[in-house]
């Protein structure tokens, strides 16, 4: 156990530092927002947070100059004090877990989500509700902190919580959009239906090990029999129940239909919180308990199987959509299907070597994605744009950086956790081919994307030709820092840095010389592919579409999720409330008894009413008899 | 002569209680003609100079005077509380007197006209040593209020009912910043005792409390100064306003004894206010003798700073004008209470600190 | 000396006690209450509690008393009205008869649990202070604090008649 | 000579007070004396504390006697000044005429 006076402080102060910002905001929002020029609220929340990042950087500093040396550690628990929940056996403090894993975390969200705060000063700068928006970043930066930071399930499961609460809030920030408010209202409901999971599972896990520290079941997963596929062990029963929470906050298969909706919030939300940070947290916390995921072969594959279909569905959806933001929804999507798919396969480092540089290129496509509707005054349809990389030439040079990157082209960051993916799913060669195709699928959906958005011509008319603008340099700051991040974020070698945390032993890692060129290899075909498609010869698209007609149109009405979850929610659920619940339970059960103690109550009071004179001294009397009787009472017995 | 030692208590007692009163009685007939004449010479008059040498039985005169006077009770008076109130004003302010320390404590030489068990013993001019000293003067001075209450209302004239009214306002409002004031000394000495806060006061004089405690000194003579109605502060009897007061109806020995529990009031004050702040009996300088030639010199000390707290309210009396009653409330409710409340809390933190 | 004096002062407080009961001018009331409230504070320092004494003359006498009278002056009572009526007497004999039956009781209780005064007694101001200060009252010593401050602010806004 | 046998007709003592003050509470119909009256209780109260305290050689009873009298300082100044509110909307000090539950 490491024991370090500084760390039992530090990362109270990371955690703290957004939660004081927010604070200030919620209280004294009224008067910051008095002065409608200043931009005093967003300062504010943009300082809490590179303060909070600086912390992080600190903590994380010490941190590694504490583990440099033995291998076998037990990390710090810094502990503040106080039982957050005790009863009987079961135990939960309020402590929080600093280990390398959680110091990538808390650096990807204090870092990236810094940027971002910096960002939103310019994209949110004419918006008349500032003042609430950086409270909720700030509010979100909290409760994402808390997430990767607590020592235990439940106090993960708070910042889980929280961060729903804040994504809710800021997809439906735009409230008075009806297509807003319904889509946080959708995030909110499904992510409900994996909480569920996620709480059930927490009770099956403290059933199986007795603990939900997340050392100790770090530590106590390896007693626990190894569960064969099929077997349903208490391991495999709380690991599928938990990953369901994680399917419903990373949007897989089945609960992914909200994420693409949740791009009705404000862009740099959607980078933050839609892309870098809170979707990934259900890939964070598969990695967290890997140790457990290893005992149960059954919740492993599931892991990988989901990963891997989710990861080829988002990613066909994604070729057909025409806005910006819905096709870097999907491809979110499909990216997190691939880091589940690493954890599937049992490299859950290099699922979080992959959350970790898509954190930064994600962020970087959304922010760029957001410059670009800035530069159209709000334009977000691909098929109206075209041409603009000699007119925002910063936000082009820098999504294209981001593009690359995700595409897997070397040496940007996405190419190492792509290729290291890729290398672990080597020995199951339908997962790998389900990858590789993804891979191909994705550099040619971000290639389309950005021929269509940055060359050819511009299609949205000659008005809005006019008014298309590079944005103000603090939008483009973030963007220039990540894009370097992007290029340079894949030479840390991150599955190395966590696999302490991960009980992993270093197993050899075999190179296999010939699949870093074969990845490349896919991803620039996927770009050829899309340049003769969308720039070179563009009357091919027209030729081609009959005979791909029949998956186009499955891949446009996004096979189907929502009109089977409508339909199912509609009749069932509608129906049946309204049949049942409503007209029987709440209007005669209820209903009934509420009216009826209500009579009882009025029908007792008239009663009773004329004993009520009104005059003090006929209470007094009252409270006199009474104190006789009382000590008559206590005399005579 | 031998008597049992319960009885030589209770002679000395008895004794020491006459003297004081006798002595507070006699002083207020002297103060009456000193401050005439003292006022007198500040405003270039003569003051009553003509009954005995320098006019000194001019009080005996007025006693007189007032005691042959018809008495009046106004016909819708309420007879008891007006008879009572003069002598609950007087009881009060006598009962006051009775726990503070007059002088040193003193040896009695051997002489011979003493009884035997007199001779050599040490004794105190001080009716009752509590323990609760200040407290009961405290308390004391809140009855003080019921005598103007009772006299102002007992009258049954709108003037008297306004003055029992407006002084008694003022002696609660005044009697907090009093007492507040009282704090700083008590926390200094450890007591409630007066003898003991004296004794804090001993060796060089800036540990007199009016100097090492300011502030509390200047809250006290002002509230005092209010406390027994003096200018500035004397709005109960502002004779513009409201005549005289709660006093209107009274005339003679009533009127006599009420100004009697003004004066003995007023003397009370200065004593308190030698003893608390102006170091009682010690001299201020260590190496003075405490007695000369079997005399004990604190009596010398002590009475000159008596004499001349006294000396300062009347120059007060002949110097400035009388303050408006909203001013008087708003001085003592928003100044000088903060300002005593203030120090209180700066001089127990200054206290708490120190003892580190 | 101590006994006479109590049986003096006890018989002053339940003769005053009695004015206060029975007069119907609430400014002799008022002045009995006093006179009854001085006994009592004179009984206190018999039983050994001067610090106790002081304080109910303070608080009791200078405070309270002082605010009754000031309220009644202010508003001018001077008799209660008569009003004879069957109600009022049937009140009365209801609530002597439970007075009756209260003294009854407790003087039972109180006079079957006699007890002799503790030997060593001390409740000098500096013990006071100690019990008053030590954490079993400290906090309820200072929730009184409040309890008067708030009690100051609800007078001030019910008396006064705008604010 | 035990200087405190009076003890125990002090405790008689605070019972009749109480049950005076308890009298007036009825009895009388002007609000400021049954205030009064209700001090007289207190005192009462108070009389038994001192004494309880006296008898069993413990501080507490005079500490809570300290607490009665603050809350009563408090009770007094509400209650007097409800009085006075009462007063000024009725003009009048007596109970019974204040027997509307609402305004």
């Amino acid at each position: 156990m490491i024991d370090d006076p500084l760390l039992k402080v530090l990362p109270f102060a990371v955690l703290l530092m957004p939660l004081a910002g927010f604070v200030v905001l919620a209280l004294f929002g009224d008067w910051i927002r008095r002065d409608k020029e200043e931009t005093g609220a967003g300062i504010l929340a943009c300082v809490t947070v590179l303060v909070s990042f600086g912390l992080a950087a600190w903590t994380t500093v010490r941190l590694y100059g504490l583990v440099a040396g033995p291998s076998r550690l037990r990390f710090s628990q810094p502990y503040l004090g106080f039982e957050w929940m005790e009863a009987g056996g079961f135990r939960v403090p309020f402590s929080l877990l600093v280990d390398p894993l959680s110091c990538v975390m808390m650096l990807v969200v204090t870092g990236v989500g810094a940027l971002i705060h910096v960002y939103s000063l310019g994209y949110m700068a004419h918006d008349e509700e500032r003042v609430p928006y950086f409270s909720y970043l700030n509010l979100f930066t909290f409760f994402m902190l808390l997430l990767v930071l607590g020592g235990n399930l439940p106090l993960m499961f708070v910042g889980w919580e929280g961060v729903g609460l804040c994504s809710y809030l800021l997809i439906g920030f735009w409230y008075r959009k009806q297509s807003a408010s319904a889509a946080g209202l959708k995030a909110f409901v499904v992510n409900r239906v994996g909480d569920v999971g996620l709480i059930l599972g927490m009770a099956f896990m403290f059933h199986a090990l007795g603990t939900l520290d997340l050392v100790d079941i770090a530590d106590n997963a390896g007693s626990l029999a190894p569960e064969a596929l099929g077997e349903l062990g208490p391991a495999t029963i709380a690991c599928l129940l938990l990953f369901l929470g994680a399917t419903g906050k990373s949007a897989q298969i089945p609960l992914h239909v909200w994420l693409p909706d949740a791009m009705e919030g404000p862009t740099p939300v959607s980078a933050l919180i839609h892309a870098a940070t809170m979707v990934t947290a259900g890939v964070y916390m598969v990695a967290r308990l890997g140790p457990l995921y290893h005992v149960s072969e059954t919740a492993m594959t599931t892991v990988a199987v989901v990963g891997a279909a989710t990861a080829l569905m988002a990613a066909t959806i994604a070729l057909v959509q025409t806005d910006i933001k819905r096709v870097l929804a999907y491809s979110t999507v499909s990216q997190l299907g691939y880091m589940f798919l690493a954890c599937g396969v049992g490299a859950f480092g290099v699922g979080i070597f992959h959350l970790y540089t898509h954190a930064f290129f994600k962020a970087l496509l959304f922010l760029g994605s957001g410059s670009v509707i800035h530069a159209l005054s709000g334009e977000q349809d691909l098929r109206r744009m075209g041409g603009l990389w000699r007119r925002i030439p910063w936000t082009f040079g820098t999504f294209v950086v981001g593009a690359l990157a995700i595409a897997g082209i070397p040496p940007l960051a996405g190419f190492f956790s792509k290729d290291e993916i890729l290398l672990a799913a080597i020995g199951r060669p339908v997962l790998f081919g389900l990858g590789l195709f993804t891979a191909l699928l994705t550099s040619f959906y971000m290639a389309r994307l950005v021929f269509l958005a940055f060359f050819g011509s511009f299609r949205g008319g000659r008005e809005a030709e006019h008014h298309v603008h590079e944005s103000p340099w603090v939008m483009l700051f973030p963007l220039v820092l990540l894009a370097i991040g992007s290029a340079v974020a894949g030479f840390v070698r991150i599955p190395r840095v966590v696999a302490p945390v991960l009980r992993l032993e270093e197993h050899g890692v075999h190179h296999v010389a010939w699949l870093p060129v074969v990845a490349t290899l896919t991803a620039v075909a996927g770009i050829l592919v899309a340049y003769y498609l969308y720039q070179a010869v563009p009357g091919l698209r027209a030729r081609l579409a009959p005979a791909l007609r029949p998956a186009l149109r499955l891949f446009e009405a996004k096979y189907h999720w929502d009109d089977v979850y409508d339909g199912f929610v509609r009749r069932v659920v509608v129906g049946g409330s309204e049949k049942v619940l409503w007209t029987r339970f709440d209007a005669g059960l209820i209903d009934g008894a509420v009216n009826g103690i209500g009579a009882l109550t009025a029908a007792l009071a008239r009663t009773l009413r004329p004993v009520q004179t009104g005059l003090v001294r006929h209470y007094a009397l009252l409270v006199l008899a009474g104190a006789v009787a009382l000590l008559g009472w206590v005399f005579w017995s | 002569m031998t008597l049992s030692p319960l009885a030589q208590e209770a002679l000395v007692a008895t004794l020491t209680i006459l003297l004081v009163v006798g002595t507070l009685l006699g002083l207020f007939s002297v103060m009456t003609w000193v401050e005439r004449r003292t006022l007198a010479f500040m405003q270039f008059r003569l003051g009553p100079n003509r009954a005995g040498p320098f006019g000194i039985l001019q009080p005996i005169a007025d006693g007189i005077k007032l005691f042959f006077k018809e008495e009046v009770m106004p016909a819708a008076a309420d007879k008891w509380a007006f008879l009572a109130a003069p002598v609950v004003a007087v009881t009060t302010a006598l009962l006051a007197t009775a726990v503070i320390p007059y002088g040193p404590p003193f040896t009695l030489g051997r002489w011979s006209v003493l009884p035997e068990w007199l001779r050599g013993r040490t004794l105190q001019i001080q009716i009752a040593d509590l323990e609760v000293g200040l407290l009961w003067i405290f308390a004391i001075a809140a009855l003080g209020v019921y005598g103007v209450v009772l006299a102002g209302w007992a009258a049954n004239n709108k003037y008297s009912l306004l003055g029992g009214l407006r002084s008694s306002a003022q002696m609660f409002s005044y009697e907090l910043a009093l007492t507040l004031s009282w704090i700083g000394l008590i926390m200094a000495a450890g007591s409630f005792r007066i003898d003991d806060i004296v004794a804090a006061q001993a060796g060089w004089f800036v540990r007199w409390n009016a100097i090492a405690q300011f502030p509390a000194f200047l809250v006290y003579f002002v509230a005092a100064t209010a406390e027994v109605a003096r200018i500035p502060f004397d709005l109960p009897e502002g004779e513009t306003e409201i005549v005289a007061g709660f006093h209107t109806e009274y005339s003679s020995m009533r009127f006599a004894l009420v100004q009697m529990a003004e004066y003995i009031n007023m003397i009370t004050v200065s004593v308190l206010a030698a003893n608390l702040f102006l170091g009682g009996w010690h001299s201020g300088i260590p190496w003075v003798p405490e007695t000369l030639g079997g005399f004990p010199l604190g009596f010398v000390w002590w009475g000159a700073k008596v004499a001349f707290v006294l000396f300062v309210f009347i120059w007060l009396r002949g110097t400035l004008p009388r303050f408006r009653y909203d001013q008087l409330m708003h001085f003592g409710w928003k100044v000088l209470i903060p300002v005593a409340g203030v120090w209180v809390m700066g001089y127990s933190v200054w206290i708490v600190l120190g003892s580190r | 000396m101590d006994a006479a004096l109590f049986y003096f002062f006890a018989a002053v407080a339940v003769v005053a006690a009695v004015v206060v009961v029975s007069q119907r001018n609430p400014i002799y009331s008022a002045f009995a209450l006093v006179v009854t409230l001085c006994s009592l504070a004179a009984i206190f320092g018999l039983l050994g509690s001067p610090f106790i004494a002081a304080v109910q003359v303070i608080v009791y006498a200078g405070a309270i008393m002082v605010l009754f009278l000031f309220v009644l002056m202010l508003l001018n009572v001077r008799r209660e009205v008569d009003r004879p009526g069957g109600r009022d007497r049937i009140l009365a004999g209801v609530g002597l008869a439970l007075v009756t039956l209260l003294v009854l009781q407790a003087g039972t209780v109180l006079l079957g649990s006699r007890r002799a005064p503790a030997a060593d007694f001390d409740a000098s101001t500096t013990e006071m202070a100690k019990i008053l200060f030590s954490p079993v009252f400290l906090y309820a010593f200072e929730a009184t604090a409040i309890l008067i401050l708030a009690a100051l602010v609800g007078a001030v806004v019910l008396a006064k008649k705008e604010l | 000579m035990d200087h405190a046998s009076f003890v125990n007709h002090a405790v008689l003592l605070s019972l009749i007070l109480f049950s005076i003050g308890t009298l007036g509470v009825f009895l009388r119909r002007n609000a400021i004396t049954v205030l009064m009256c209700v001090e007289l209780m207190l005192n009462g109260v108070n009389l038994a504390f001192v004494a309880f305290s006296r008898q069993w050689g413990t501080l507490d009873g005079q500490v809570l006697v300290f607490f009665v009298m603050v809350v009563a300082a408090a009770e007094a100044s509400v209650g007097l000044a409800i009085i006075i509110a009462l007063h000024r909307h009725k003009d009048t000090l007596d109970l019974d005429a204040f027997d509307l539950m609402k305004g």
